[in-house]
């Protein structure tokens, strides 16, 4: 049996998954905060209640769902009950610990875009939209972010700001808002200004390559560190929910 | 309530110009009574939904709807919507957006008749767009932002069963199924079954509706495919990867459209052009 | 989530001068923690509930209250609460009194974390007593009457199950239950009955509040009584209608009091004290 | 066996239900409304919807029930909703056809109170108040009241207006308010100016006794008539309806 080392991918569902703490309430968005909510569950955090915005009330899922509605969701939930009751009663009344999301672009100030590339109006892509994710910025306690970073992913302005990040004044006053931003190049997180900084690398990055791949000029902790490797039985894990995945029913 | 067939229903409740939330989240989608709606040729439809998914790829491409009102127009866990993408790009059709959370705080003050519905949710730049007001709360300091309700011309809905006297039952994901019924000025439904209300109540079915609010109800087994009804069959997921690529192609959708949508008369006919065994193996990954 | 003795929680989250809001519709109403909190004598506390019933009658007469929050102070089928009605009569009580509507308005503006609930009903003596402030619409020209929140320091509920994480689940009325829980700020449990969570599936038993919003549990059984746990056990209509002769006579009120509240330990003792067979008949009438 | 004649409260029932319409949905209130309801289910309206505000969705209870939140009313409805939901989406939304209620005094214009006799503050009588019934006058499209009739329960004035009636300018603009009042001594309708009107006398009433236990100058409509005797069938079904009350659940 051959053991394929981790994509960079792949590695950050692992290092998200390690954001996430026991017993938290995450509000999981579409993708790889999927992969990694579902990941964190099934190691340090067994209790971890996932919420999804389809109003999926703590998911058990036995196998990775492809999308957030699957009945693999629905099969080992506490319960399902209406969107409208999820949004009114447990996330604008700030009972959703962590809102996990992904993006098309995001900035300096973790503001996030998920609705187009190009003018609104005149798009060069169209992509889906808020969807929940502008709520869950408004309401979780805090936000972790994932993306790829390049230039592209990391603009100096992002085109549309679908889920607002830290107000150009200094962090939110109400202390919610982007805690982490997760990429494929390091870890982020964002200082008392509310500015996003490089906190790790991953092993083989350099900080010259990761200002590269950024459209501003990145802030930098005092004393970055290096991410931790993948540990055997963070592997281990990973891969066995990705066999599981879209498998057959048990 | 009448019991209909899906083009009766929609011949008799569907009527150009109308505005209409065809419901259900990832479940429940009724793909039937919006396939029965492409082929009788409306026109100029507002198409109201939280996820337009791909049954208003297919009513797009059908050219039924003038306007979307949504909140997330993605393929649920496979990526965009290529005719919505295209018609937008281009300029073809009108949209209106919200988040989720404002489309069920809209449907919910349809549903309760109130004139606007309260949220306590921060601005962006889609509230920038498209100012939403904020109203003094009398008793504190407080303002809150508010959403105008949406009351459909016409929900339409697929569920799992009705009983005898036409009231409708589900199970499991709700989404945003319940406030889209309640706020219809009229509800359309098909269901799986018709069954007994004694049968019903020995299982976890739920009410849904009660029949005094439903126009009609059609039985169409399989009404929601490809995508699913809980305990029922799973989500056809390989349709759902293959619109990836066959939505980029307006040839190839033109071709879907008049193969499964045009060229049938009926929902049992779009049944047997599945592939063989496709629709037994969705039934047995349901559990059943 | 801690599992605790009635008497535990109420020592722990139930704090003299506090607001509390003990739930319930006719159905499932806490009086096991409603004893506990006469016994533990509790004073000042303002106690609110669409329906005082017999258990608020209980907890004046055990003077735990300065004021009432209510919309309906009858002893529901038999007539009206006479220890309730003197202290208002007499004026050793305040009161603040709304319709049922505004009660469940008020609570679910509690619970979804908003300054008003909005509701298209017209005025009446009461608000024009307690104005009812009217809120203009932003996109029309109605005005609609608003209502404050309602968020009580401690929502005490009576449940059919908890499972072994602590999630609550019912069957039957809910009445005012899931807003009550949804707008406490801490939520203090009875259940009939600790199951596992896979035996509680298999039920036709629903969720009402998930274990993160639980402060405590108690298994109580017979927590309700006299009052229903639907599926359980059936309403003592017999000790409502007792209780019309009863409650008019402070000094039968007061030795009830002492009989069956202050000289007891525990539920378990006020379970010895009820008459042969009388809760085995509830059970049979409830089918079980 | 015995057959007794029908009190009058007995007969009110039958004449209230009478005035139920097939397939109508009635919200129920406490009481004489209950049994009324109940009986026209039983004879010329099986299909009637019976809705009680505790959140019971067409109930079909095997038994009268003695509150409004019974078992028994529980155990065959068709559901159990939140009251919120109903009375925001079914209430709120005029879904109610007619309001049936109850109460201890009732003005000439239909102005319904059960609060308080004497001072609100300063209660010779504390009664229970609205419950829903400030909210079902408002809101269901007609509402058939039913009181005892005498100088007591018919004064010139309320001394609380629980639930509005007619406003003194004329009947409601909206074409909902009180239709019927049922009495022990006659049946009453509004006219169109929105004033309780005489409609029909029981056998053995006449006008003079009828103004007689009335607080104000009685309208008269140009033709009363007299309330139709009770059927036979009537009779059965009301006898069936009361012994089947309170007795064991089969």
């Amino acid at each position: 049996m051959t053991t394929p080392p981790l994509t960079r991918r792949e590695e950050m569902a692992v290092v998200a998954a390690r954001l996430l703490r026991p017993k938290e309430r995450v509000l999981v968005g579409v993708g790889m905060p999927n992969l990694a909510a579902n990941l964190a569950k099934r190691l340090h955090a067994p209790d971890l209640v996932l919420i999804y915005e389809s109003g999926i009330l703590d998911a058990n899922p036995e196998t990775l769902p492809l999308s957030i509605g699957d009945p693999v969701l629905v099969r080992d939930a506490l319960a399902t009950i209406s969107m409208l009751d999820l949004f009114s009663n447990y996330l604008q009344t700030g009972w959703v610990d962590v809102g996990f999301l992904g993006g098309a672009q995001v900035d300096r100030r973790g503001n996030l875009n998920s609705t187009v590339i190009g003018p609104y109006d005149h798009p060069a892509v169209r992509l889906a939209g808020s969807g929940g994710a502008a709520d869950i910025a408004a309401c979780a306690q805090r936000l972790i972010l994932m993306l790829p970073q390049d230039r592209r992913h990391f603009p100096a302005r992002v085109d549309f700001v679908t889920s607002p990040g830290h107000p150009a004044t200094g962090r939110r006053p109400d202390g919610r808002g982007p805690a982490w931003v997760v990429t494929d190049m390091g870890l982020y997180d964002f200082d008392s200004t509310g500015e996003m900084r490089l906190r790790a690398l991953y092993r083989d990055e350099t900080v010259e390559a990761v200002q590269a791949a950024t459209g501003w000029p990145l802030a930098i902790h005092p004393h970055p560190t290096r991410v931790p490797p993948v540990t055997p039985e963070e592997y281990r894990a990973l891969r066995a929910l990705q066999q599981a995945r879209g498998g057959p029913r048990r | 309530m009448q019991w209909l067939s899906a083009a009766e229903a929609v011949s008799e409740y569907v009527k150009d110009g109308q505005t209409l939330y065809l419901a259900g989240f990832t479940h429940l989608i009724p793909f039937a009574l919006g396939h029965e709606i492409i082929r009788q040729r409306r026109r100029h439809l507002t198409l109201c939904r939280a996820t337009p998914d791909l049954l208003y790829e297919h009513m797009i491409a059908g050219q039924v709807a003038d306007q979307v009102v949504f909140s997330y127009a993605g393929n649920p866990g496979v990526g965009l919507l290529p005719v919505f993408r295209r018609a937008v790009e281009q300029g073809t059709i009108g949209i209106q957006e919200w988040t989720h959370f404002e489309m069920v705080a809209r449907l919910a003050a349809g549903a309760a008749g109130l004139p606007f519905w309260p949220l306590n949710t921060l601005d962006n730049e889609l509230t920038e767009r498209r100012p939403r007001p904020r109203v003094q709360s009398p008793f504190t300091d407080d303002q809150v932002a508010v959403v105008p309700p949406l009351v459909p011309d016409v929900t339409l809905v697929h569920t799992h069963a009705a009983d005898d006297a036409g009231n409708l039952y589900v199970d499991g994901l709700l989404g945003d199924i319940r406030e889209a019924v309640l706020a219809g000025r009229q509800v359309v439904a098909s269901v799986e079954q018709r069954l007994p209300a004694a049968q019903i109540r020995a299982t976890r079915l739920t009410l849904l509706l009660p029949a005094f609010r439903v126009a009609s109800v059609s039985v169409e087994p399989w009404g929601a495919h490809p995508s699913y009804v809980f305990g029922q069959y799973d989500r056809d997921t390989a349709f759902y990867r293959d619109w990836d690529e066959r939505g980029r192609d307006e040839s190839a959708v033109e071709s879907w459209l008049d193969e499964f949508v045009y060229g049938l008369a009926s929902r049992a006919d779009y049944l047997q052009r599945q592939p063989p065994g496709r629709l037994s193996a969705l039934r047995e990954a349901a559990g059943q």
